[in-house]
């Protein structure tokens, strides 16, 4: 399955040709874009996963590869429909450099989700985030540069943390494969890897929005256009919850034992609180997506770092929830923005009588967000509520503090649901009925997954069955590649 | 079993479709809700129906399964529910000929959780019933009119924290108890608190939170009277009567067993420590419930109050801890339902036909509207406990049974909220309804057929569950009895004290009130005739004030009715004011908001915080 | 028929009981005051005059209530028992009595609200403050002596005090019956606790729009609330009696106290009084309560 | 002569990391991240130096015999393309920082900017 490389070059090739294919590069989009969805969904249905993929011959250890497990396929699978779905929000633009920045965040993130090596992801994460950055920067006014700055700064900053732990890590284990390190990382000592995951996680905890890694947050979803704000949240934000997934419980699963993970679960919970609080008194709706989107992420990294399966489960329900509730929402956004332009939700009064399936999609949204029951995040809520209380006191006094701070969210969002819903005059509005539909689809698929979770349960039993046996479903798959 | 959950939702998608075209909601939100009623009233006596679905998620490492089904005391719950709610829905036909908005999709999607409470086999099931009707008020309150949305946060941001606080405790139940389902979990928590564990009174005062705040019980009196003023009202009157019940459902198949048979210490030998909490709870509902409806202008808050009163009376009930006061809370709230639904109403046709609800402002419409004022007047008589009309038995059970368990300061507190009620009770009736008509209100008309008939059915309904206790008591203490309670089937009309030579006949009290108004009425015969003249001819000896050059002033004695005994409460009230901490949280959590935005507007920090993150990490990592 | 004759025979024997007291009332302060008063049966006359008169209503809701305010009362007397005989056999119970008697004053306080009067609904609004002012610390006692006999049957209680006088509740539980006289004297609306009435301020409050059969009705519903009141306390202390002619006589000495605080005490403002009634008989009640229970 | 190699790696680093913190000129700031690159660029050469060692390059048979003498040449890989990458951020952020001296007429990074202009 060499073929796998595809998926990562097709797009760079795409993101050299766009420069020349000027009113084409629409199509490109779409078909690089197609092309990617169904090639993964292709190596989905051919039913050889697990395999690897080494680059240029080298056996694991010691080349590059490309490793192809459960984890990897379905978080491809997610990646690649995200792309499909941000793009149909592109409209009416022409710059190249749209369409360059875009081929090399899907290269980018396909690659960050395929390696399994180190320094690769370390390298494909800078791509992405530089993509990002130039994204949004697109509209090219002051929100915009002065967001992808500091977003720039800040990135490249973290990443030269996590250039740093690499190179602690190959000068203590002498390798930078993932599976290599999690086999070498007992006969490591505690106080090199602490600092090892410290340094590492600073990195990605900036792209997992976490508290206080996370204040580009708001600037960059503020400053990008809606299809940008749907690239950072379902592309990079997923991606980056694979590198979590990956990185933290398959090749430093260690990290529970030490006190990282209460510092983490601290950090965490301070995610959800702050990003909760803040977005109570925002009247701009993409803010307070943003705010929203740091909670959710907080709430995801609440699970992640409480360590059991049951919240890892939890935590995976959460990240669909909200991969497909802001999904929802960023439509809807961009939907009624455009026809009042503007973005403060009190002067989308009376959209939702007139497009009453985007209001319904959002309501939708916003409670499977909440974790309300008969939606998709309930499951996700459920499960780490009943872990974290299992776990101990600070994961109860966290997820105590997580639930209070759900409160808030539920105030706000409801609220904004109702704005659009009451009454006011709005004739001279028009929206694409055609639009209104993707939202709806995808809301519908909230309401099925919470309504009868079975087949997401399976992929989330796939998912953690991964993790729990990690050395035969992902370690010994690359290093007993001959 | 499983259609009569499935139909409401199917209903429900159908009134979203047909939501533009009133001529079709309202009839087909009335036909689902007959259906609802006839079904309950088939299953009744077959509390083997269940079903059970299996939605391939684990939990707990076991595979979780949701169960509904029917069970005597959630079918008493459910029917009286559905009985007040399809009469509602009578009312609402007529009522909401002239609305703009349209409430019945999301009614029904209510009235679905509703009976997914009752009939919930197993807490999460439960639970998840719970949060959607915390959800679907909210929209149901606002109703897609600004003014109502602060009170409906306020009710969503409750129902939010008391849903948070039952999720933890459906947790901790589940592992401390290994099980999810209601009836087995009440033995494993009667286990684990009996075996010294706190966490086990951890689990059973979060559950009784939740609770209470459904119940609008003493720190959560607020919501009922901020949602109340500014709801739909057809749709308040169901939430005021029925809604308002579901904090009580848990509490009796729950609580209450659970507290009755726990060992914790005893005071004075008459109850153990629990128990007097939610007594204490129940007593500063019912008295302060009461002296805040006193002081209400507002008729919609006023009877707010007066509910949060009543569901004090409830819990003094359940304090009580014997089976005549489980009998009389249970009884209680269905005839709290009834008078509830029938003085709402009668609110709700005033405001449909003045469009205004401060009681000062109103006054003399007995004149105008005297069939809406006669169901006002047996409402009240109801809600003020006075037989023979309904509310009556009820109470006198409940203090007959704080009286035989000598819980004095409980029966005071009755006895003080129940007199306290004629207090507001008639300043509401002599408000609105007594007085000198206003000459804006010269042209108001009694309400049409739709609204008329579901008030003569309450009328019926009161007057019948008043004389005839037993047809209340009756599917209650069979259900009690199917449920595992030593009760004897109630008879007709006869109620038991648990006292001694306690038994009162209702029959013969209703007997006895119609003797005495036969004599009285011999006597008002036997008096020279009356002459029915205008107001102002008493006050002018006949004469014309105009003739005089003046004109002639109403003088109507409805504002600030209770000034004094307001000023004696006034330091009382400033001090206990919950209302004001609630506010005060709530700008906390703004300003708390104002000052971190800043934080990430200013953004030039994020390198410096992003390292400060790292440091923290590291401090944390190796530190702690 | 032999039931309807005797619940008949027993309304107008309240009503003729009740008048009789008033009368006898009116003569006893006149005495005090060094008047000579009128006769002991004015208050027939008064009311044989009132029901002659022709009269004035605003509306049906007056007449309706004042029926009620009658019939209410009357139905409650027909709950005492007087020397034993109850007009129906049922249990006397002392809450349902309680209660029975709200609806009479219900009835009194819609059809004088309904006349429009705003000194009507005044007086009204005051009585009813003086009712939750007197009703806690009445209950109090009552709930003192229901807990002490085990029964909340009227009818029980006075026969467990049957033989000797040192029985009598009166007796044995002083304090609770200082409280309960205090109560009753607002019960009965009579001074220092009149405020309801305060004919100089405004101007008999309740009454004040009431004509001919109309305020005959109010005196009769008066007369039947003076001898229910005073059944209750003879009931509940004095150990009910043998014949009606010791009952009556028994309820008589009690009304005769109650006329003679009314005669020599000024009036309470109505704020006053509740929190007189809140504190001192309340207290008292409290304390004879503690004392049951300990 | 290893650790001369990390300290005063380390030292441009902190440096590096002083100037990200307390510049307020976005030029500075890049310059700065630069300089933290240079410095981790030199601890990861540091890490696979080996004290006498020689150049990783099977040319002879002296290069043979002392393969364990022989410097990693992983981390010299690395160097190269995290060097190539730092050279594309700076770039690019310089470009941005031209726009931004455009927009905001200053290339302070705390130029009051974005607030106030959503609708």
């Amino acid at each position: 399955m060499n073929s796998i490389v595809f998926l990562v070059v097709i797009p760079l090739i795409a993101a050299f040709l766009s420069l020349f294919l000027e009113s084409l590069n629409k199509a490109t989009m779409y078909i690089v874009t197609l092309f990617n969805l169904i090639f993964s969904l292709a190596v989905l249905m051919s039913g050889n996963i697990p395999f690897n993929v080494a680059i240029g011959g080298y056996r694991a250890p010691f080349g590059i590869n490309f490793v192809v497990t459960d984890i990897t396929i379905y978080f491809l699978l997610l990646v690649n429909i995200a792309a499909l779905i941000s793009i149909t929000m592109v409209k009416n633009i022409k710059e190249y450099q749209f369409y360059s920045f875009y081929f090399v965040l899907l290269a980018a993130t396909n690659g960050m989700v395929l390696t399994g090596d180190m320094f690769n992801f370390y390298l494909f994460t800078e791509l992405s985030t530089f993509a990002i950055a130039g994204l949004v920067a697109y509209k090219r006014d002051r929100l915009s540069t002065g967001a992808a700055l500091k977003f720039l700064i800040l990135s490249s900053t973290a990443s030269l943390f996590s250039l740093a732990s690499i190179g602690l890590i190959y000068k203590t284990l002498g390798t930078l494969n993932f599976a290599d390190i999690a086999v070498k990382l007992s006969s490591l000592n505690q106080a090199s890897f602490n600092l090892i995951v410290i340094l590492f996680l600073s990195s990605m905890l900036v792209e997992l929005k976490i508290f206080p890694f996370n204040l580009w947050v708001v600037k960059s979803y503020e400053g990008s256009i809606t299809s940008v704000n749907m690239f950072t949240h379902g592309m990079l934000g997923t991606a980056g919850i694979y590198g979590a997934i990956r990185i933290l419980l398959i090749v430093f699963p260690n990290m529970y034992k030490t006190n990282i993970s209460t510092v983490l679960i601290i950090l965490s919970f301070m995610t959800v609180l702050i990003g909760e609080v803040e977005a109570l008194k925002e009247k701009n709706l993409v803010k307070v997506l943003a705010f929203s989107s740091m909670a959710q992420m907080g709430m995801f990294m609440f699970g992640l770092a409480l360590g059991s399966f049951e919240s890892i489960k939890g935590a995976l329900y959460l990240v669909v929830s909200n991969y497909i509730a802001k999904m929802v929402m960023f439509i809807v956004t961009k939907q009624y923005s455009n026809a009042v332009d503007s973005k403060n939700y009190n002067d989308m009064k009376g959209l939702g009588r007139k497009y009453p399936l985007l209001a319904i999609s959002f309501t939708i949204a916003a409670l499977s967000l909440m974790g309300m029951p008969f939606f998709a995040g309930f499951w996700g809520k459920f499960s780490i509520v009943v872990s974290a209380l299992a776990t101990g006191k600070l994961a109860s006094i966290g997820i105590s503090l997580i639930l209070i701070a759900s409160v808030v969210e539920g105030v706000y969002y409801l609220r904004i649901s109702h704005t659009f819903f009451s009454e006011k005059d709005v004739n001279n509005v028009n929206i694409s009925r055609v639009y209104c539909l993707v939202p709806f689809v995808l809301a519908i698929l909230i309401l099925a997954i919470g309504i009868y979770p079975s087949y997401v349960e399976q992929v989330v039993f796939n998912i953690i069955d991964e993790i729990k046996n990690a050395p035969d479903k992902y370690i010994n798959i690359i290093l007993s590649l001959k | 079993m499983i259609e009569l959950l499935f139909i409401p939702l199917i209903a429900t998608l159908f009134l979203a479709i047909f939501i533009k075209n009133k001529k079709v909601t309202w009839p087909l939100f009335l036909a689902v809700n007959g259906y609802v009623l006839y079904k309950l009233y088939s299953i009744y006596g077959m509390w083997s129906l269940s079903n059970k679905f299996d939605i391939g998620y684990e939990i707990l490492g076991a595979k979780l399964t949701l169960g509904v089904s029917n069970n005597p005391i959630g079918w008493y719950f459910a029917f009286f529910s559905a009985l007040i709610t399809f009469i509602i829905s009578i009312f609402s036909l007529g009522f909401n000929q002239k609305s703009k908005e349209n409430v019945s999709v999301i009614w029904m999607l209510i009235i679905f959780s509703n009976l997914g409470i009752f009939f919930a086999q197993d807490w999460v099931i439960f639970f998840m019933m719970w949060e959607v009707m915390g959800w679907t008020s909210f929209f149901a309150i606002t109703n897609a009119r600004d003014k109502a949305l602060d009170g409906a946060k306020y009710y969503l941001a409750l129902s939010l924290i008391g849903a948070s606080l039952m999720l933890i405790a459906i947790s901790l139940l589940g592992a401390y108890t290994g099980t999810f389902a209601i009836t087995p979990s009440i033995f494993g928590l009667i286990q684990v608190i009996n075996s010294s564990n706190k966490i086990g009174i951890v689990i059973l005062l979060l559950f009784l939170t939740t609770f209470l705040i459904k119940s609008a019980a003493f720190p959560f009196y607020m919501w009922p009277q901020k949602v109340y003023a500014e709801g739909p009202e057809d749709y308040i009157t169901f939430m005021s009567s029925v809604m308002i019940k579901y904090g009580i459902y848990p509490m009796a198949i729950f609580i209450v067993p659970v507290v009755g048979s726990i060992d914790l210490p005893k005071i004075l030998n008459t109850g153990n420590i629990l128990q007097y909490v939610i007594g204490y709870i129940g007593a500063i509902s019912a008295v302060l419930g009461t002296l805040l409806a006193i002081f209400q202008t507002d008729m919609k808050k006023l009877f707010a109050y007066s509910s949060v009163s009543n569901m004090g009376y409830i819990l003094l009930g359940f304090a009580s801890m014997t089976i005549v006061g489980f009998e009389g809370s249970l009884f209680h709230v269905v005839n709290h339902m009834i008078l509830k639904a029938a003085i709402f109403l009668t609110l709700a046709a005033v405001v449909f036909r003045t469009g205004e609800s401060e009681m000062h402002k109103l006054g003399g419409l007995v004149y105008r509207m005297p069939l809406t004022f006669m169901t006002f007047l047996l409402g009240i008589i109801a809600a003020a406990g006075i037989p023979p009309l309904n509310g009556f038995g009820s109470k006198w059970m409940i203090i007959q049974a704080l009286m035989s368990r000598k819980m004095v300061v409980f029966a005071i507190a009755m006895i003080f909220a129940s007199t306290g009620a004629f207090m507001y009770l008639f300043r509401a009736l002599a408000s609105i309804f007594l007085g000198q008509l206003p000459d804006r209100y010269k042209d108001v008309k009694e309400v049409p057929l739709t609204m008329a008939l579901p008030m003569l059915i309450m009328m019926v309904l009161m007057l019948l569950v008043g004389v005839v206790p037993g047809v209340v008591m009756k599917p209650l203490t069979s259900a009690l009895k199917a449920v595992g309670y030593n009760v004897e089937v109630a008879s007709l009309t006869v109620l038991e004290g648990s006292l001694k030579n306690a038994t009162i006949d209702l029959k013969i009290v209703f007997y006895m009130f119609v003797a005495g108004v036969i004599i009285s009425a011999i006597m008002y015969l036997f008096g020279n005739k009356s002459e029915t003249v205008p107001q102002n001819d008493n006050y002018t000896g006949g004469e014309y004030p105009e003739e005089w050059g003046v004109d002639a002033d109403r003088f109507n004695y409805s504002y600030a009715f209770y000034q004094p005994f307001k000023e004696m409460f006034d330091p009382l009230l400033e001090a206990i004011s919950i209302d004001d901490f609630f506010a005060s949280v709530g700008r906390n959590f703004e300003y708390m908001s104002n000052e971190v935005q800043a934080l990430f507007k200013r953004g030039e920090g994020a390198v410096l915080l992003f390292s400060i993150g790292v440091l923290l990490l590291i401090l944390g990592g190796l530190i702690i | 028929m032999i039931t309807v004759l005797r619940v008949f025979l027993f309304g107008l024997f309240a009503i003729f009981i009740g008048l009789l007291f008033m009368g006898i009332g009116r003569k006893v302060i006149a005495r005090i005051q060094l008047r000579y008063g009128p006769p002991f049966y004015q208050a027939f006359i008064d009311v044989g005059k009132l029901f002659s008169r022709k009269s004035i209503t605003h509306n049906f809701v007056m007449d309706l209530g004042m029926v009620m305010s009658l019939g209410g009362l009357l139905a409650t007397m027909l709950f005492v028992p007087i020397a034993g005989h109850v007009a129906i056999k049922t249990s006397t119970n002392l809450i349902v009595i309680m209660y029975l008697m709200a609806i009479g004053y219900l009835g009194m306080a819609m059809a004088v609200a309904a006349s429009g009067n705003p000194n009507a609904t005044i007086g009204v609004s005051r009585a009813l403050t003086m009712m939750l002012g007197y009703e806690v610390p009445f209950f109090t006692v009552m709930l003192g002596l229901i807990i002490f006999n085990g029964t909340s049957s009227l009818e029980l209680i006075s026969n467990a005090q049957a033989g000797s006088i040192l029985n009598w509740n009166m007796i044995k539980f002083p304090l609770a019956f200082i409280a309960a006289e205090i109560a009753l004297q607002a019960m009965m609306g009579e001074k220092p606790f009149d405020a309801m009435i305060a004919p100089a301020e405004i101007a008999s409050g309740p009454m004040v729009e009431l004509s001919g059969k109309y305020l005959g009705l109010a005196f009769l519903t008066h007369a039947v609330a003076i001898f229910v009141e005073t059944a209750i306390i003879v009931n509940l202390f004095m150990g009910g009696a043998s014949n009606v002619f010791t009952f009556v006589l028994k309820q008589f000495e009690i009304y005769l106290i109650t006329v003679f605080i009314e005669a020599v005490f000024p009036r309470f403002k109505i704020e006053q009084a509740v929190k007189f009634l809140w504190t001192v008989p309340m207290g008292i009640a409290v304390i004879q309560l503690i004392l049951i229970l300990v | 002569m290893t650790k001369v190699f990390i300290f005063s790696s380390l030292s441009l680093i902190f440096v590096g990391l002083f100037g990200v913190l307390t510049r307020k000129n976005i030029v500075k700031i890049l310059i700065a991240l630069n300089i933290i690159e240079t410095g981790i660029n030199m601890l990861l050469v540091a890490f696979g130096y080996i004290e006498g060692g020689i150049t990783p390059i099977l040319q002879s048979d002296l290069s043979i015999a002392n393969l364990n003498k022989m410097v990693d040449p992983v981390p010299q890989a690395l160097v190269l393309t995290s060097i190539v990458i730092g050279l594309g951020t700076t770039a690019f952020a310089l470009s941005l920082a031209m726009r931004y001296k455009n927009t905001h007429n200053s290339v302070s990074i705390r130029a009051i900017d974005e607030e106030g202009v959503n609708i």
